[in-house]
């Protein structure tokens, strides 16, 4: 009885985002059959979503074992061998809704095992505790939990100047709401960063937002083609925000809308941003959160310098975006607010060229903005010279107010 | 329940706030102490309004004065602390040594 | 009603309000995500199922005491809360003088459970989701008190049942204008919901809750609900009147004007979007405690 | 024995044992809690006493109370989140010497003690009785209480900001001279901090 209820739930999915995901996986996402859950704690099956760095395989193993049991894992777009089962793997261009459904029903049921542990389940130094409850021992001190590091002595407050202990945590690769592949290294007084280093870098974007902007450079591409995949990447971008902010159902919807806009479907954003904005979405982020210097700005190019109020655009140069009076929106302020508000405003342009121009095509090798910025330089600036002093909300939203492009430039590996 | 196991009840959690308070380092810890000595005094003063002065409303008054001393105590406390905090970086009692000698 | 059909009937409404709210819930995002609800009716019991079917993990060294308490007191404090409120005049489950008071308590004791769910965890995501609940959840707590002493002053008693009845000629809403939106806010932080969901919110993986799994995260769930439960409850007793009403008999009023609260409690939740903890604080302190002093001296001159 | 006295005793036993683990307890969160758990109990016989608002108030308080305690447990010790145990005592033969004396003391008096038995008549109307009095005859007594406490916010948030009397108070809020050029005025703490003492 209580098998055949669990199977009619949709399925508790937990999605590591890997390299070049499958184009469609935002789509699988807003599926009423699939539950995204926050957290591998709450999930069933472990969606590997496109490929994983070899580096960041202990990190997945680690969140493996964190699934309660039964659990599976599922591999969507990523190259594995033969050897994994039919059942747990799907290639990128299918829609793996109904292996997945198959895969879970049969997890319940037991006819599909569940997957032990990958790592050894035990800590990851000898015990040296003591006490009721296994952390420490005596002292001053207290104990050294399997020879764990004690907390760091205190730093001053950024806030207030009271000088409290810091802890220093490791997060990412496949976190929710996270750049996919970034791993920080945080450390936090209360909620507040106090610093950050980078660990491993984020993944660049996704190949699926750059087909068009490839294919410009050996064949003539459709304007509409190239537009809509403008709009699609800035409707994901804007997703994130929206989930980030406690809006998951404008969020699906901002994401339902990017799947339709890459199936080539007419759709319009106004009732969206009109949602949105009724909501208390631009409340929701402080003025002046996550504003660059300009210098920063023009370094990153793209959105985030149009945001900064820089009318720099390719397309202005091309005869054909000329043709159709093209001019390059632009913001003032240069902060999460600005950047939010240029994906809205290039996303609205976007579908208004296509339905201006649904015919033009551009020719082979022509210069085209990319949702992002494709030629921008290496910036002189890092991530972690921007998240010290946020809270851990508003550094989530300031790290989602810029794309993957923009990110990979600000978080390179530094040297050691 | 009678007077007299309510008092010695209360004798109880005072003289466990009494060992607190003389034993803890902790500038909190020992706020806790008392706390709990204070919750004795509670415990019997409404023992004997409820059963010597046959309820008489003064009677209830003094705990809730007692309450609000609680309520002083711990307000004072916790800001002494943070001034101490944030000029000496201590939190036990042997890091203040101004006022020995 | 004998206290055997009274504890009943309490069972009954607070696993009953706490499906409509799975079911609510399920339509709302639905609605406004343009797409047919999938089996709406069904869909929390399915879930339900998943989360019995799944293990109860462990994480290294939590404090297993607390942790697994604090489900089952977050819905037992939320049970008493519903039992504080008559379903008609005769019955009333826990007919307490200062009713008002113990429902203070309950709102106090939630803070510490929730904070106790995020800490035993040992787990860090879980602790900065308990922070940030107790210091949104506190300040909250103390507007709630406001509010309900004002509407505790036109009835001149502490006790709901007092309260109910001094609402016949006119209901504490109307009599009380700012009462009813502050007391909301209260269970959207009570339960931790949209705007107020600091506790559990997806950018801390699921807060309090994100090392927790099986069937104590069905308790924790279920709580969340039947907590959001009591307070359409008192609050539907408070300021609607309760059982108060024409035609129907008293529990069926109290029924339905729960169900109203709570619809619109569904619905502030998924409609607004949630600030930043620290620009939340400065709002409460800054706005909302000074509106409850404002509405406090105003039915306190009222009650004159 | 009646059902008010076996839940005396409960409440009774749980009161001091959870006062007494206070101190017993390795972890700071576990230590502001146990006490919580004592004052509820309190508070739970002072309903059996009849004094339902008294009790119940207490639960309230004490649960704010020992909240904001455990935050601030946890943000003074060196200790995050409090989940490290340690033992922080001194002169703890002569504490316990104290506590013990003090307990036999008073139980000593109490037994000796005859008290008149006057109780509150089961049909009062204390919680009626209470409001009266405070707002009442009593009504110089509250509102002292009240300002006091409007004098203790006014005073814990000048002692705990960080702007001191002269300068900011974690860069050293030093005094000026007393003459030009002199030492700063007032007694200088010794460098050896607290806090400092643990990380050696």
């Amino acid at each position: 009885m209580l098998e055949r209820l669990a199977a009619r739930a949709p399925v508790p999915l937990f999605v590591a985002m890997g390299r070049d995901r499958a184009p469609a996986v935002e789509r699988l996402l807003q599926s009423a059959d699939i539950d995204v859950t926050a957290t591998p704690r709450h999930a069933s099956i472990l969606l590997v979503a496109g490929r994983v760095r070899d580096s960041d395989q202990a990190y997945l193993d680690r969140i493996h074992d964190q699934l309660p049991h039964p659990r599976a894992t599922f591999w969507w777009g990523d190259e594995q061998g033969d050897d994994v089962d039919e059942a747990q793997r799907a290639a990128s261009f299918d829609d793996p809704v109904i292996s997945l459904r198959a895969l879970y029903r049969n997890l319940i049921s037991g006819a599909h095992a569940s997957e032990t542990h990958r790592l050894p389940d035990e800590p990851p130094a000898p015990w040296r505790g003591k006490g009721d409850h296994g952390q420490g021992g005596e002292g001053m001190m207290g104990g050294v939990p399997y020879g764990r590091m004690m907390p760091m002595p205190p730093t001053p407050d950024i806030r207030d100047g009271l000088a409290l202990d810091v802890y220093t945590t490791q997060i990412g690769p496949f976190m929710p709401y996270w750049p996919a592949g970034l791993v920080l290294e945080v450390t936090f007084q209360g909620d507040v960063i106090q610093s950050a280093e980078v660990v491993q870098p984020p993944y660049p974007p996704r190949d699926v937002d750059r087909v068009p902007f490839d294919r410009l450079l050996h064949e003539t591409t459709a304007l509409a083609q190239i537009e809509r995949a403008r709009a699609a990447h800035h409707l994901v971008c804007i997703a994130r925000l929206l989930s980030l902010v406690g809006l998951p159902t404008l969020s699906r919807r901002a994401q339902i809308l990017a799947a339709r806009v890459r199936a080539n479907e007419t759709i319009a954003i106004a009732p969206l941003r009109k949602a949105a904005a009724r909501s208390g979405l631009t409340a929701a982020l402080a003025p002046g959160l996550g504003r660059i210097d300009d210098r920063l700005a023009r370094e990153l190019g793209g959105p985030a310098q149009r945001a900064a109020g820089h009318a720099i655009d390719d397309r202005s140069d091309n005869p054909m975006y000329k043709r159709l009076d093209f001019t390059p929106v632009t913001q003032t302020q240069s902060d999460c607010r600005a950047r939010l508000a240029q994906w809205f405003d290039e996303a609205e342009q976007a579908l208004a060229l296509v339905s201006a121009a649904p015919d033009a095509m551009i020719g082979q090798g022509a210069l085209v903005e990319a949702p992002w910025a494709l030629r921008a330089p290496p910036v002189d600036y890092r991530l972690t010279e921007l998240l010290p002093g946020l809270e851990w909300s508003e550094a989530l939203l300031v790290l989602n107010s810029f794309d993957s492009a923009a990110l990979c430039r600000m978080a390179p590996l530094e040297a050691p | 329940m009678t007077l007299t196991t309510i008092l010695i009840v209360a004798a109880a959690l005072i003289g466990i706030g009494l060992y607190g308070t003389l034993s803890q380092q902790s500038f909190v810890m020992l706020m806790m102490g008392l706390e709990l000595m204070l919750n004795g005094v509670m415990l019997a003063a409404v023992g004997f309004w409820s059963l010597t002065a046959g309820g008489l409303p003064t009677g209830q008054l003094l705990t809730i004065i007692a309450m609000a001393v609680m309520a002083v105590e711990m307000a004072v406390g916790f800001a002494l602390i943070t001034a101490v905090y944030r000029n000496r970086q201590a939190d036990v009692t042997e890091g203040l040594t101004t006022l020995k000698h | 009603m004998t206290p055997i059909v009274l504890t009943v009937a309490w069972v009954a409404f607070l696993l009953g309000m706490a499906w409509y709210i799975a079911v609510l819930d399920g339509l709302w995002s639905a609605a406004r995500e343009g797409r047919p609800p999938r089996a709406p009716l069904a869909n929390p019991l399915y879930r339900c199922a998943t989360m019995l079917r799944q293990q109860s993990n462990l994480t290294e060294a939590p404090d297993l005491l607390n942790w697994r308490l604090a489900p089952a007191l977050y819905a037992g404090l939320a049970g008493t809360g519903v039992a504080l409120v008559p379903f008609s005049g005769a019955s009333v489950l826990a007919d307490l003088e200062v009713g008002i008071v113990w429902w203070g308590a309950v709102e106090a004791l939630t803070v510490v459970v929730v904070f106790l769910h995020g800490w035993s965890a040992n787990s860090q995501l879980g602790l900065i989701g308990a922070y940030r609940y107790v210091a949104i959840g506190l300040p909250v707590m103390l507007i709630s008190m406001f509010v309900l002493i004002a509407a505790a002053l036109p009835a001149e008693s502490l006790a709901v049942p007092k309260i109910i009845e001094s609402q016949r000629e006119l209901w504490n809403v109307i009599r009380q204008p700012l009462g009813l939106p502050l007391f909301l806010l209260l269970g959207l932080s009570l339960s931790f919901r949209g705007p107020f969901n600091y506790a559990d919110s997806a950018d801390i993986a699921g807060g309090t809750a994100a090392e927790v799994s099986g069937a104590p995260r069905l308790v924790w769930e279920f709580a969340r609900l039947a907590m959001l439960t009591a307070v359409a409850t008192v609050a539907a007793s408070v300021f609607l009147g309760g059982y108060l009403g024409p035609w129907l008999p008293g529990p069926v009023w109290l029924v339905l004007k729960t169900a109203a609260v709570l619809l619109a409690l569904v619905g502030l939740s998924h409609q607004l979007a949630r600030i930043s903890p620290s620009r939340m604080m400065t709002l409460i302190w800054t706005v909302l405690l000074p509106l409850s002093f404002v509405h406090l001296v105003w039915a306190g001159v009222l009650a004159l | 024995m009646n059902v008010t006295d076996i839940a005396f005793w409960i409440f009774a036993a749980i009161a001091v044992v959870s006062g007494w683990r206070v101190f017993c307890t390795d972890s700071m969160v576990r230590a502001s809690f146990l006490l919580m758990l004592s004052f509820i109990a309190v508070g739970l016989i002072m309903v059996l006493l009849n004094a339902p608002y008294l009790g119940i108030a207490t639960v309230f308080m004490m649960a704010v109370e020992m909240m904001v305690m455990a935050l601030f447990m946890v943000m003074y010790m060196m200790n995050p989140a409090g989940l490290n145990p340690m033992m922080m005592v001194h002169q703890h033969r002569f504490s316990i010497a104290a506590g013990v004396f003090v307990f036999a003391a008073l139980t000593g008096l109490i037994v000796v003690t005859r008290f008149s038995s006057n109780p509150v008549a089961p049909d009062a109307e204390v919680v009626v009785g209470l409001g009266k009095e405070l707002l009442g005859d009593s009504m110089l007594i509250f509102e002292t209480a009240g300002v006091t406490l409007l004098a203790t916010m006014v005073a814990s948030v000048i002692l705990s900001s960080r702007s001191g009397r002269f300068g900011e108070a974690d860069t050293g809020a030093v005094p000026p001279p007393l003459e030009p050029g002199g030492e700063p005025a007032g007694r200088q703490p010794e460098q050896a901090s607290g806090h400092a003492h643990h990380h050696h």
